[in-house]
C-alpha cells in the first residue's frame, strides 16, 4: 500500500525554503551576532537532511547533481587556501584582513578574508553531514 | 701509528669484498684470499714486538661520536701484543685448516665473511683503549660467534647452541656495559689507560663494587666460567675449525683479557680477588671434573677447555693480590701467578688448538666423534696420532710440553698465594692448591682418554660411518705447526717470557712496574719444591684414576641430568615463555571492557590517589551564581534523562533519552549565554540523532545485558568513583583558580579583527588555526565513513589475517 | 550554579562509563557520545557561568562572559560529532561483517 | 616571519585535500605524495639547521601574539621528530605503493597517510595545547580510518576497541585541558608554564598534571597499552609500520613537552609515577613479548617496550638520559617501522602468522633475512647500531640519578627483546627451507626497497650518530630549561 | 510585576518540561515518546524567548527558529523510522 | 502606566498565557490514556502556547526595543506550519505500526482499510524489530 506523503512535501517544500534563507542568514551574519560558517553550514546540511528524508536519495540528486565529498574537500580546500594567501603576501599563516569599503549600492560595506574562510567551513560542514547521511543510507 | 686502526678495519673490509671476489673467480677455493688478511696482520705485527718489548706503546685515535667522548682509540701494548698475535696467528693456521676441512659446497663466502667479521671484532676489542668502543667489538664477537655457531643453520642443534651463546654472552655483555658505564661516571673518562691513572682515589665510590661485579658478569660469560659454562659445549656445534678458533684460543679468551686489562683498576680489592680466583678454580674443577663423562670427543674438549679457562681466570685473580701491597721483593713473587697466567695462555692456544684441529681431523675422516664408536686409530692414522699424544700430554701438564712448565708455575703460584694473611686467606686459602691438585688429576685423566680411547683399544670399523684413512697434508699443516709450537716453548720458554709477556706484565702491574722489573725467568727444572711433588702425585692419582675410570664413574649418576645448569637454563626458559603466556593471557582479554576497566581504575587510584595524597581537594561555594526554578527543572530533568538510558528497554528509547540530553545542554548554553554554542549544540545533536537513527535500523535491539550481578556491580561502583573523582578535582579546581582568563584580550574583538561576535573572532581570527584542523577533522570523518561504507573485504582478502 | 553544573556533569561522566563498559556496541557508542556532553558542561563551567552578558559586542553591558570556554567547546562539539558519526559507522559496520554486537564475541585473535 | 614552520603540517593537509580531487589518478597520488614527504624532510632539515643558529623559532598564526593567538613552536626536539617523521613515513608509502593494494587506493589511502602525518607533525609543532588535542584529533581520525581500511573481520573488530579506548582517552584529555584552564586561565603551553612557575605547582595542579600522565600514558602506551598490540596487528603492513613508528611517539613527545615544560615542579610526585610505570611496562612488555607465538603480537609488545624504554629517560630526567630518550626516539621510530614492514613482508610471503610454522625462510629470501637480523641487533641496542648510543646515555642518566631499579629493567627488557625477536629469527628464517623453488613468491623490488632504506638508516645513524647529535644536544638542553623555551615564545 | 511574570511562565515551562520527561521515560509505546520529545523541543522554544525577554537580548533569536526547525526535522525522522524503519530512502517505490 | 508600559504588559501576559497551557497541555500528555487522544494535547494545544509565547516575545520586542525581529515572526510562521503536519506524521506511524488504540476507544474505521492482512488484530508497541532483521538477513542470503 503506498503511503501518501503530499501533505509531507508541499510542507517541507516551504520549510527548506525557510531553512535556506536562515543558513544563508547565519552564514553572512556570522561575524557580528550569532551564527557564521559552521553553523550556518550545518542549517544549510539539515535542509538538505530534511530533502532526503522527506523524499528519497535518488530524487534530490537528480535536482542537487553534487558529489558532496568533492563539495567538502573544495571547503577545506578553501579554508587552507586562505591561510596560504596570507604567505603569499608575507604575513604570517591564516592572517585575517578585513576593511570598510564605500560600495556603490550597498554603502559602507565590511568586507573581511575571514568570510572566504567561513565559506569553506561551512562547505566542509555541508559536505561531510551530507555524505556522512547519504553513505549510511545507500548501504543496505 | 695507523697501524692498528688499520688492522682492525682491514678484516671487516676484506669481509666486505670476500662475496664478490667469490663470484668473480668461483674456481679458487676462498680461503686462500680470507688467509691472506691474518697472516699479512701477524706479520705486521710481529714487527712490533721488539719495539713493544722495549716499553713502548703506542695509541691513536680516530674519532667517532666526540660528543660524548666515544672515539675509536686504540692501544698497542704487551697485553693486547699477545692476544692480536694469537688471533692472528692462530686465524691464519685455521683459515689454512679450514681450506682442506670445508668442502667447496659450503656456502664459504658466508663463512670466511663471518670468520673475518669474528677477527676483526676480536682485534678491536684488544686494541680498543675506549671502553664503549671495546664493548661495540665484544658484542661483535657474540655476534660473528652466533652466525658461525649455527653456520649450518638447518640443524636444529646448531640453532639451540647459536641461540644460548648468544643470549648468554649477550646478557653478559649488557652486564658489562652497565660496568663500564658505572665507571666512566666514577672515573669521568671512558679511556682505560686514564681510568687506570685516577682510579686509585676512587675506589671508595660506591658504586666501584656494583661496576667490578657488572664486567666481571661479562668476563665470565664470555669466558663460560662456572656456571656460565654451558654455552660452550653447545657451541661445539660448530663446524671445528670455528671450534678451534673462537671456542678455544681466542674469543673465550676475550673474557680472560678483559681481567687482565681491569687488573691494575680493581686488582688489590679483596672481591676481586676472592671472584676471580675462587670462580676460576671451581670452573677448573667443574668443567675437568665433567669432561670426563663425556662421549663426544668435542664435548670434551669443550669441557677440558672450560676448565683450562677457570684456571687462568684463577691464576690472573691471585696475581692480583699482588696489586694490594706496594712494590716489594715479596710483591712481586705474587705477581708471578699473573706471569704464569699469561705463559698458560698462549700455552693452551697451541695445544688446544692442535688438539681440536686433531679432532676435527678424525670426525672429517671416520665421520663420528662418539668415543664408543672410535679406537685403534694409531695404525691408520700416525701423524694425527703424535699431535694428539703432544696436545693431550701438554694438556695433562707432562714435559716435555710446555703446559709442563705453566703446570709448575700455577702450583706454584696457588701455594704462595695461600701464605699470604690478607684477604681471609689465612682461613681459606689453603684450599687454593688443593682444588687446583684435584682439578690437575681430572685433567691428566681427560687428557689421557683423548689420547688412548681414540688411537688405542680395538678398532671398530662396523662402528664407523667411513672406511677411516690418513689425513690429508693440507688438514695437518696447522696442527703440526701448533705441536711445533708446543715443544719448542717447553725448550726456550724465555724467548716468550722475556718478548711477549714481560711487556704484558707491565701493562697489567704499571704501579709495580715503574719501581722496578717484574720478568721472571721461566727454568725448566728447580729442583724438588713442593710442586714438583704435585706433578707426582697428579701423575700418579690420575693413572690410577684412568686405568679404574669404569668403577668409579658411577659418581657422576649423583648429579642427575635434570640438575645441571643447562636443564636449568632450558627450564627456565620454557617456564619463562608459558609463564608470560598465561601472565599475559590473563590480562590481554581482548575484551573491550576489561579494558577500559584498567584504564578507569588507573585514573580512580592515580587521579584520587594523588587528589588525597596532596590534599588538593577544596570546596567552595561561595563564587557560585544563584540557581533559578527553571534551571533547577532543567537539570533535574537532564539528571533523570542520564539516569534513564541506563535502564531503557529500547535503543530508540536510549537515542530519545540522549536527544533530551542534547536538547537540554542547548538550553544550558542559553542560560549560560552561549548563543553560538547553543546553536551548534542543537544543530549537532539533531544530525547525531538522525545518524544513530539511520544507523540503529540495522543494528541488533538493545538486548538487556546479560551480566552476572557481580560484573554489573563492579561497573556501577566504577562509574560512580570515576565520576565522584570527576566531580571533586572539578570542584577543587572552581575554589582553586590562581589567575584570571586570558579572555579579557578577546573583548577587543571589534577593534582587532572587526567582528563584534567575539565567539567567532576567536574561531574565525584568532584562534582560526584550530577552526582550520577542525575542518580537517570532520573531511577526515566524513570521507573516513564514506570509505568504511563503500570498502569491504572481499571473501579472498580474508585468508591469512582471521586466524 | 557551578557547583551544581558540576554534580551534572559528574552525573553523565557515570552514566556514560556506565555504557562504555557495557557488552553492547551500540551501547557504547551512545555513551562516548554522552562523554563528550559531560565535557562540554565541564569547559563551560570552567570558563565561569552566568557573568556578563552574551559575548556580542554592541550590547550595552559592562562585562561579557568568557569567550574562550566557547570557542573551545564549539570546536570540540564538532570534533565529537565527526568522531561519534565514524564510531557509530564503525559499529554499524562491524555489526553487518561480523553478525554481532556483543564485544565479548569481538574479542578478537584466538590463542594459536 | 617564519612561515616555513607551518609548512610541515599544512602541505600534507593541503596534498591530502588535493589527492580526494584526484581520486582516479592513482599513480600521480602515489607521487604526490612522496613528493610531500620528501619535500617535508628537505623543510625539516632546513627548519632544524636555522634553529642551531637562530634559536627557537615561533609562527603566531594571525600575527596574534602569544598567548593570545595559537602558535607553532619549533625547537631541536620537535624539529628531530619532524624529520623522523618524514622519513619514516616516506619509506612507509613507498612500500605501500607495491603492498596496499587498488582497492585501498581508490579509496583515498593516500589522503589519510597524508592527514596522519599532519596531525603527527602538527603535535610535534605546535605550542598551544589545545591545538594539541585538536591535532591529536586529526593524527587519531585518520589512524581510526586507516585501521579499519579494508574492512575485513580482524580489523573492524580492534578498530572498535581502538576507537572506543581513544575516545576515552581524548575526554580525560579535553577534561585536563578544562582543569588546566580553570586553574591556570590559559592555553599556551609556555604561559602555563610561566604562570606555574608563577604561583608554584599547587597540589591540584599536581593532581591535573597526572591527569595529563593518564592521557599521555594511554596514548603512548605507557603501562595502559592493552589497546596496542590488538591494533598494531590488524592493518595493512605499510599502515601498521606507520602505526608502529608514528602514533606512540606522539604520546611520548606530547608527555616530555608537558612533563619538562609545565608541570616539572613537582619531579617527586610525577617523575616518580612515570617512572614506576616505565618499569612497569618494560616489565608487562618483556613478558608480553616472548608470551605468543603470532608474529604481529610479537612485534607490538616491542613498542610496547621500547615506550618504557625511552620514559625511563623522562623519569629520570638528567642530561644524558634526555639526550638518550631523543636518540631511542629517533632509532625507534625508524627501527619500529623497519620492523613492521619485514614482519608483514613475511607473513604477505608465507601466509601465516605463527612463526612455529615459518622455517628455514633465508634460504629463499636472504636480504630480508639479514635485514631482520640487524633490525633484532639494532632493537637490542648492539652497537654499532642505532639503538646503541641511546642506550648508553639513557643508562648513564640513570646511573647519574641512582635509579637503579629502572637501569636494570631497561637493560634487561633489551635481553628480552633479543630473545623475542632471535626465536623468530631462529624459527623462521633458519631451520629446513619449507618453500619450494615453484611455490616461491617472488620478492617484489618494492617490498625490499623501503627495507633497505630504513636498514641503511639504521646503520648510519649509529655510525653517524654525531652528526646529529649537536642537535640532540640542543633538544635536551631546551627540554631541561624550560625558560629558554618561554623566552623564545613569550619575551621576545 | 514584568519580572514575576516571566519567571513564573518560564517556571511553567520547566514542570511542563518535566511532565513531558514523565511521558519519555514511561513510554508505553515509542510514539508517546516521539509525541513527548516534539512537545520539549516546542516548550524549549517558548522558554527560550523568553529567556531573551528577560535578559533583553537578542542573540538568542536564531536559536529559536533554528530549534523549531530541528524538531520539526527530528520528530519527522523518528516518525518515520516509526513506520518504515528507514529514515532515508535510495528510490521511493511503495 | 503610561500606553508603552500596558502593551508591554499584555505582550508579558501573552507569554503568561502560553505557558499555562503548555502546562494544561502537558497535563493532558500525562492524563490521556493512548497515543492518538495525547497527540491533540501535544501538538493543538502545545502549538498554541508556543505561538502565544513567541508572539509575546514578539511583541516586547517591539514595543520596548522598537526591534522588529523577523526571525520571530519565521519562527512563528514555520512553528505554524510545521506542527500539525509532525502530529499528522506521528499518528499516522503509530497508527501504521500498530500502536494499540485505547480501551474505551469505540470504532476503529480505518483498520479494516489498512489492516486488513492480520484480522486477529495484533496489538503490539512496535513491529518487532527481530521479525524486520530477519527479513532482512533472509534477503542478503538470497544475495
Amino acid at each position: 500500500m503506498k503511503i501518501n506523503n503530499v501533505i509531507l512535501q508541499a510542507v517541507t517544500k516551504i520549510a527548506v525554503f525557510i531553512i535556506l534563507t536562515l543558513a544563508v542568514y547565519l552564514f553572512l551574519s556570522g561575524h557580528n551576532s550569532p551564527g557564521g560558517g559552521f553553523i550556518g553550514g550545518l542549517v544549510l546540511a539539515t535542509a538538505f537532511v530534511l530533502l532526503f528524508i522527506v523524499f528519497d536519495i535518488e530524487t534530490v540528486q537528480k535536482a542537487i547533481p553534487f558529489d558532496f565529498k568533492r563539495v567538502a574537500a573544495l571547503g577545506a580546500f578553501l579554508a587552507v587556501g586562505t591561510g596560504f594567501g596570507s604567505l603569499l603576501f608575507g604575513e604570517p599563516f591564516l592572517s585575517q584582513s578585513f576593511g570598510y569599503f564605500d560600495l556603490p549600492i550597498f554603502g559602507k560595506t565590511e568586507l573581511a578574508t575571514v568570510t572566504i574562510f567561513e565559506a569553506g567551513v561551512a562547505l566542509v560542514v555541508v559536505g561531510v553531514v551530507v555524505t556522512i547521511i547519504l553513505s549510511i543510507s545507500e548501504d543496505v | 701509528m695507523l697501524t692498528v686502526n688499520i688492522a682492525i678495519i682491514i678484516p671487516f673490509l676484506a669481509a666486505i669484498f670476500i662475496p664478490f671476489i667469490n663470484k668473480k673467480y668461483p674456481n679458487i677455493h676462498i680461503g686462500w684470499f680470507a688467509l691472506f688478511v691474518p697472516a699479512t696482520l701477524f706479520v705486521t705485527l710481529a714487527r712490533y714486538i721488539p719495539t713493544i718489548a722495549g716499553g713502548k706503546t703506542y695509541v691513536y685515535t680516530i674519532n667517532w661520536i666526540p660528543s660524548y667522548g666515544i672515539n675509536f682509540t686504540t692501544y698497542l701494548d704487551g697485553l693486547s701484543m699477545i692476544f692480536a698475535l694469537l688471533i692472528t696467528g692462530i686465524g691464519s693456521l685455521v683459515v689454512i685448516y679450514s681450506i682442506y676441512y670445508l668442502s667447496s659446497k659450503e656456502s664459504l663466502s658466508h663463512f670466511y665473511v663471518y670468520l673475518l667479521l669474528f677477527m676483526g671484532a676480536m682485534l678491536g676489542v684488544v686494541f680498543s683503549d675506549n671502553i664503549m668502543v671495546l664493548y661495540v667489538f665484544w658484542e661483535l664477537t657474540s655476534i660473528s660467534s652466533f652466525l658461525l655457531i649455527a653456520f649450518w643453520y638447518h640443524r636444529k642443534k646448531s640453532r639451540q647452541g647459536a641461540k644460548k651463546s648468544l643470549l648468554i654472552t649477550i646478557s653478559g655483555g649488557f652486564g658489562m656495559l652497565i660496568g663500564f658505564i658505572m665507571l666512566s661516571g666514577i672515573a669521568d673518562t671512558l679511556s682505560i689507560r686514564e681510568i687506570v691513572l685516577t682510579i686509585g682515589d676512587n675506589t671508595d665510590h660506591p658504586l666501584f663494587l656494583p661496576a667490578m661485579l657488572l664486567i666481571l658478569l661479562g668476563a665470565f660469560t664470555k669466558s663460560a666460567q662456572f656456571p656460565f659454562h654451558i654455552w660452550l659445549p653447545d657451541a661445539m656445534e660448530a663446524p671445528t675449525p670455528v671450534s678451534a678458533y673462537l671456542h678455544s684460543a681466542t674469543m673465550v679468551k676475550a673474557g680472560i683479557y678483559l681481567v687482565a686489562r681491569f687488573t691494575p683498576v680493581f686488582g688489590g680489592e679483596q672481591t676481586w680477588f676472592w671472584l676471580v680466583s675462587g670462580v676460576g678454580l671451581l670452573t677448573l674443577f667443574w668443567g675437568s671434573f665433567n669432561a670426563i663423562r663425556q662421549t663426544d670427543l668435542k664435548a670434551l674438549l669443550a669441557y677440558s677447555t672450560v676448565s683450562q679457562l677457570g684456571m687462568i681466570m684463577s691464576m690472573f685473580g691471585m696475581g692480583s693480590a699482588a696489586l694490594h701491597f706496594g712494590y716489594s721483593t715479596e710483591s712481586v713473587v705474587y705477581t708471578q701467578a699473573t706471569f704464569a697466567a699469561l705463559f698458560h695462555l698462549i700455552n693452551h692456544s697451541t695445544f688446544k688448538g692442535a688438539l681440536f684441529m686433531v679432532v676435527g681431523i678424525v670426525d672429517h675422516e671416520v665421520g663420528t666423534r662418539d668415543l664408543r664408536r672410535l679406537g685403534g686409530l694409531i695404525t691408520i692414522m700416525p701423524a694425527t696420532f703424535t699431535i694428539a699424544l703432544i696436545g693431550s700430554f701438554s694438556m695433562a701438564g707432562l714435559p716435555p710440553f710446555n703446559g709442563f712448565l705453566s703446570k709448575e708455575m700455577f702450583f706454584t703460584a696457588a701455594l704462595n698465594i695461600s701464605q699470604l694473611d690478607i684477604f681471609a686467606l689465612d682461613t681459606w686459602g689453603t684450599l687454593l692448591p688443593v682444588i687446583a691438585w684435584i682439578g690437575s688429576v681430572f685433567t691428566f685423566v681427560y687428557s689421557m682418554i683423548i689420547v688412548f680411547q681414540t688411537f688405542f683399544g680395538p678398532y671398530q670399523k662396523e662402528k664407523l660411518d667411513l672406511p677411516a684413512h690418513g689425513a690429508s697434508r693440507g688438514m695437518l699443516v696447522s696442527p703440526i705447526i701448533l705441536a711445533v709450537f708446543v715443544v719448542g716453548i717447553f725448550f726456550f720458554p724465555n724467548l716468550v717470557g722475556k718478548y711477549l709477556i714481560n711487556p704484558a706484565m707491565t701493562t697489567i702491574f704499571p704501579r709495580l712496574a715503574v719501581e722496578g722489573d717484574l720478568g721472571q725467568t721461566i727454568t725448566i727444572w728447580h729442583g724438588f719444591q713442593p710442586e714438583l711433588y704435585m706433578t707426582i702425585g697428579v701423575i700418579a692419582v690420575g693413572t690410577f684414576l684412568y686405568i679404574f675410570r669404569n668403577y668409579w664413574k658411577g659418581i657422576y649418576s649423583l648429579f642427575p641430568e635434570k640438575w645441571t645448569f643447562n636443564e636449568l637454563y632450558y627450564f627456565s626458559l620454557t617456564q619463562l615463555e608459558d609463564g608470560s603466556a598465561a601472565v599475559t593471557k590473563s590480562y590481554m582479554t581482548g575484551f573491550l571492557r576489561d579494558y577500559l576497566l584498567y584504564i578507569y581504575l588507573f585514573f580512580i587510584v592515580a587521579i584520587g590517589g594523588i587528589l588525597f595524597y596532596t590534599g588538593a581537594f577544596s570546596f567552595d561555594l561561595t563564587g557560585d551564581e544563584p540557581v533559578t526554578m527553571f534551571e533547577w527543572s532543567i537539570i533535574i530533568v537532564m539528571i533523570i534523562a542520564g539516569i534513564t538510558i541506563l535502564f531503557a528497554k529500547s535503543r530508540l528509547t536510549a537515542v530519545l533519552l540522549n536527544g533530551v540530553l542534547g536538547y537540554s545542554i542547548a538550553v544550558l548554553f542559553v542560560i549560560f549565554r552561549a548563543p553560538d554554542l547553543a546553536l551548534t549544540q542543537i544543530i549537532v545533536e539533531t544530525v547525531t540523532t538522525v545518524l544513530f537513527l539511520v544507523c540503529y535500523y540495522y543494528m541488533p535491539e538493545w538486548k538487556k545485558e546479560n551480566k552476572p550481578t557481580r560484573t554489573k556491580r563492579i561497573n556501577l561502583i566504577i562509574s560512580i568513583a570515576v565520576g565522584i573523582v570527576f566531580v571533586l578535582v572539578a570542584l577543587s579546581v572552581q575554589s582553586g583558580k590562581l589567575f584570571e582568563s586570558i579572555s579579557g584580550y578577546f573583548e577587543n574583538a571589534y577593534e582587532l579583527a572587526g567582528g563584534k561576535n567575539i565567539v567567532n573572532a576567536i574561531l574565525g581570527d584568532f584562534r582560526a588555526f584550530d577552526t582550520m584542523l577542525e575542518v580537517v577533522v570532520l573531511l577526515i570523518a566524513g570521507i573516513g565513513v564514506y570509505t568504511l561504507i563503500k570498502l569491504k573485504a572481499g571473501k579472498e582478502d580474508e585468508n591469512i589475517e582471521d586466524q | 550554579m557551578e557547583t551544581l553544573i558540576t554534580i551534572l556533569s559528574g552525573v553523565l561522566v557515570s552514566v556514560a562509563t556506565y555504557l562504555l563498559l557495557s557488552r553492547s556496541l551500540i551501547r557504547v557508542v551512545l555513551g562516548s557520545a554522552i562523554l563528550s556532553h559531560a565535557a562540554h558542561l565541564l569547559i563551560m563551567t570552567m570558563g565561569g557561568l552566568k557573568r556578563g552578558s552574551a559575548p556580542i559586542l554592541g550590547e550595552e553591558t559592562e562585562s561579557y562572559t568568557d569567550a574562550l570556554p566557547q570557542a573551545l567547546i564549539l570546536t570540540s562539539i564538532v570534533i565529537s560529532f565527526a568522531v561519534t558519526a565514524l564510531f557509530l559507522v564503525l559499529a554499524f559496520r562491524t555489526y553487518r561483517e561480523t553478525g554481532t554486537d556483543n564485544l565479548y564475541a569481538l574479542r578478537g585473535f584466538k590463542d594459536e | 616571519m617564519n612561515n616555513i614552520l607551518v609548512l610541515p603540517m599544512v602541505i600534507p593537509v593541503l596534498a591530502g585535500i588535493l589527492l580526494i580531487f584526484l581520486r582516479p589518478y592513482i599513480k600521480t597520488q602515489r607521487w604526490i605524495s612522496l613528493g610531500v614527504m620528501i619535500a617535508n624532510i628537505g623543510i625539516s632539515i632546513y627548519i632544524l639547521n636555522r634553529i642551531q643558529s637562530e634559536g627557537i623559532l615561533r609562527l603566531d598564526f594571525g600575527g596574534w601574539e602569544p598567548p593570545f593567538g595559537i602558535l607553532f613552536v619549533a625547537d631541536s626536539f620537535s624539529a628531530i621528530l619532524v624529520l623522523t617523521t618524514s622519513i619514516v613515513t616516506a619509506v612507509c608509502l613507498l612500500y605501500s605503493f607495491s603492498s596496499i593494494g587498488k582497492a585501498h587506493e581508490n579509496m583515498f589511502f593516500y589522503s589519510f597517510v597524508n592527514f596522519l602525518v599532519a596531525g603527527v607533525n602538527g603535535s610535534f609543532l605546535t605550542g598551544d595545547l589545545f591545538n594539541l588535542y585538536v591535532c591529536f584529533e586529526i593524527m587519531l581520525l585518520a589512524s581510526y580510518v586507516l585501521i579499519a581500511l579494508g574492512g575485513k573481520k580482524i580489523q573492524l573488530k580492534e578498530s572498535v576497541k581502538y576507537v572506543a579506548i581513544n575516545v576515552l582517552s581524548s575526554w580525560f584529555f579535553l577534561i585536563g585541558i578544562a582543569y588546566l584552564y580553570g586553574t591556570v586561565g590559559t592555553l599556551n603551553m609556555a604561559h602555563l608554564s610561566e604562570r606555574i612557575a608563577e604561583s608554584g605547582q599547587t597540589p591540584i595542579l599536581t593532581v591535573i598534571s597526572i591527569l595529563f600522565l593518564v592521557v599521555f600514558s594511554l596514548k603512548s602506551g605507557l603501562l595502559l597499552y592493552y589497546w596496542l598490540p590488538g591494533s598494531y596487528s590488524a592493518p595493512p603492513t605499510a599502515v601498521a609500520a606507520l602505526f608502529g613508528a608514528l602514533l606512540t611517539k606522539v604520546g611520548i613527545y606530547a608527555m616530555f613537552r608537558v612533563f619538562t615544560l609545565i608541570f616539572y615542579h613537582e619531579p617527586g610526585i610525577t617523575h616518580t609515577i612515570i617512572g614506576v610505570l616505565a618499569g612497569l611496562t618494560l616489565i608487562g612488555g618483556s613478558i608480553g613479548a616472548i608470551a605468543y607465538k603470532d608474529l604481529r603480537q610479537i612485534v607490538s609488545y616491542n613498542v610496547v617496550i621500547a615506550v618504557g624504554f625511552i620514559l625511563v629517560g623522562l623519569a629520570v630526567l638528567t642530561p644524558e638520559a634526555i639526550e638518550g630518550s631523543i636518540y631511542y626516539l629517533m632509532h625507534d621510530m625508524l627501527v619500529k617501522g623497519l620492523l613492521f614492514l619485514i614482519a608483514g613482508t613475511m607473513i604477505t610471503l608465507t601466509g601465516m602468522t605463527n612463526i612455529d610454522y615459518m622455517s628455514g625462510l633465508i634460504r629463499n629470501y636472504p636480504f630480508l633475512g639479514w635485514m631482520f637480523f640487524i633490525v633484532m641487533l639494532s632493537l637490542t641496542g648492539i652497537p654499532p647500531f642505532s639503538g646503541f648510543i641511546g642506550k648508553v646515555l639513557v643508562g648513564q642518566g640513570t646511573v647519574d640519578a641512582g635509579a637503579y631499579i629502572l637501569l636494570a629493567l631497561a637493560f634487561l627488557s633489551s635481553i628480552f627483546v633479543l630473545y623475542s625477536l632471535l626465536r623468530v629469527f631462529l624459527n623462521c628464517f633458519w631451520g629446513e627451507t619449507i618453500i619450494s623453488e615453484e611455490d616461491e613468491i617472488p620478492m617484489k623490488k618494492g617490498w625490499l626497497i623501503p627495507c633497505v632504506l630504513l636498514t641503511l638508516a639504521t646503520i648510519g645513524l649509529g655510525l653517524g650518530a654525531e652528526s646529529v647529535a649537536i642537535y640532540v644536544s640542543d633538544a635536551a638542553n631546551t627540554l631541561l630549561n624550560p625558560n629558554i623555551y618561554i623566552d623564545a615564545v613569550l619575551h621576545d | 510585576m514584568i519580572e514575576i511574570m516571566l519567571m513564573t511562565s518560564i517556571a511553567l515551562f520547566g514542570v511542563a518540561i518535566a511532565i513531558a520527561l514523565f511521558r519519555i521515560v514511561f513510554g508505553p509505546s515509542l510514539p508517546d515518546r516521539v509525541i513527548a520529545l516534539d512537545m520539549i523541543g516546542v516548550n524549549l522554544v517558548s522558554g527560550i524567548a523568553i529567556i531573551s525577554v528577560m535578559l533583553r537580548t537578542k542573540a538568542f533569536l536564531e536559536v529559536i527558529l533554528i530549534l523549531a526547525v530541528l524538531t520539526f526535522i527530528s520528530t519527522i525522522a523518528f516518525s518515520k523510522y516509526i513506520e518504515r524503519g528507514v529514515i532515508i530512502e535510495r528510490k521511493r517505490d511503495s | 502606566m503610561n500606553e508603552r508600559e500596558i502593551l508591554e504588559f499584555i505582550a508579558v501576559l501573552l507569554i503568561l498565557l502560553g505557558s499555562i497551557l503548555s502546562v494544561i497541555s502537558a497535563y493532558g500528555i500525562v492524563r490521556f490514556p493512548d497515543v492518538y487522544t495525547r497527540s491533540h494535547a501535544a501538538t493543538k494545544s502545545s502549538t498554541l502556547s508556543v505561538l502565544l509565547t513567541l508572539s509575546g516575545a514578539f511583541f516586547y520586542f517591539w514595543i520596548s526595543e522598537s526591534f522588529f525581529s523577523v526571525r520571530i515572526l519565521l519562527g512563528i510562521l514555520f512553528v505554524f506550519i510545521t506542527a500539525p503536519v509532525a502530529g499528522h506524521l506521528i499518528i499516522r506511524a503509530a497508527y501504521r505500526s500498530k500502536v494499540k488504540l485505547s480501551e474505551i476507544t469505540i470504532e476503529d474505521e480505518l483498520h479494516e482499510v489498512l489492516h486488513e492482512e492480520d484480522k486477529e488484530f495484533i496489538h503490539k508497541d512496535v513491529l518487532e524489530k527481530e521479525d524486520r532483521e530477519k527479513i532482512l538477513r533472509n534477503e542478503d542470503k538470497q544475495k
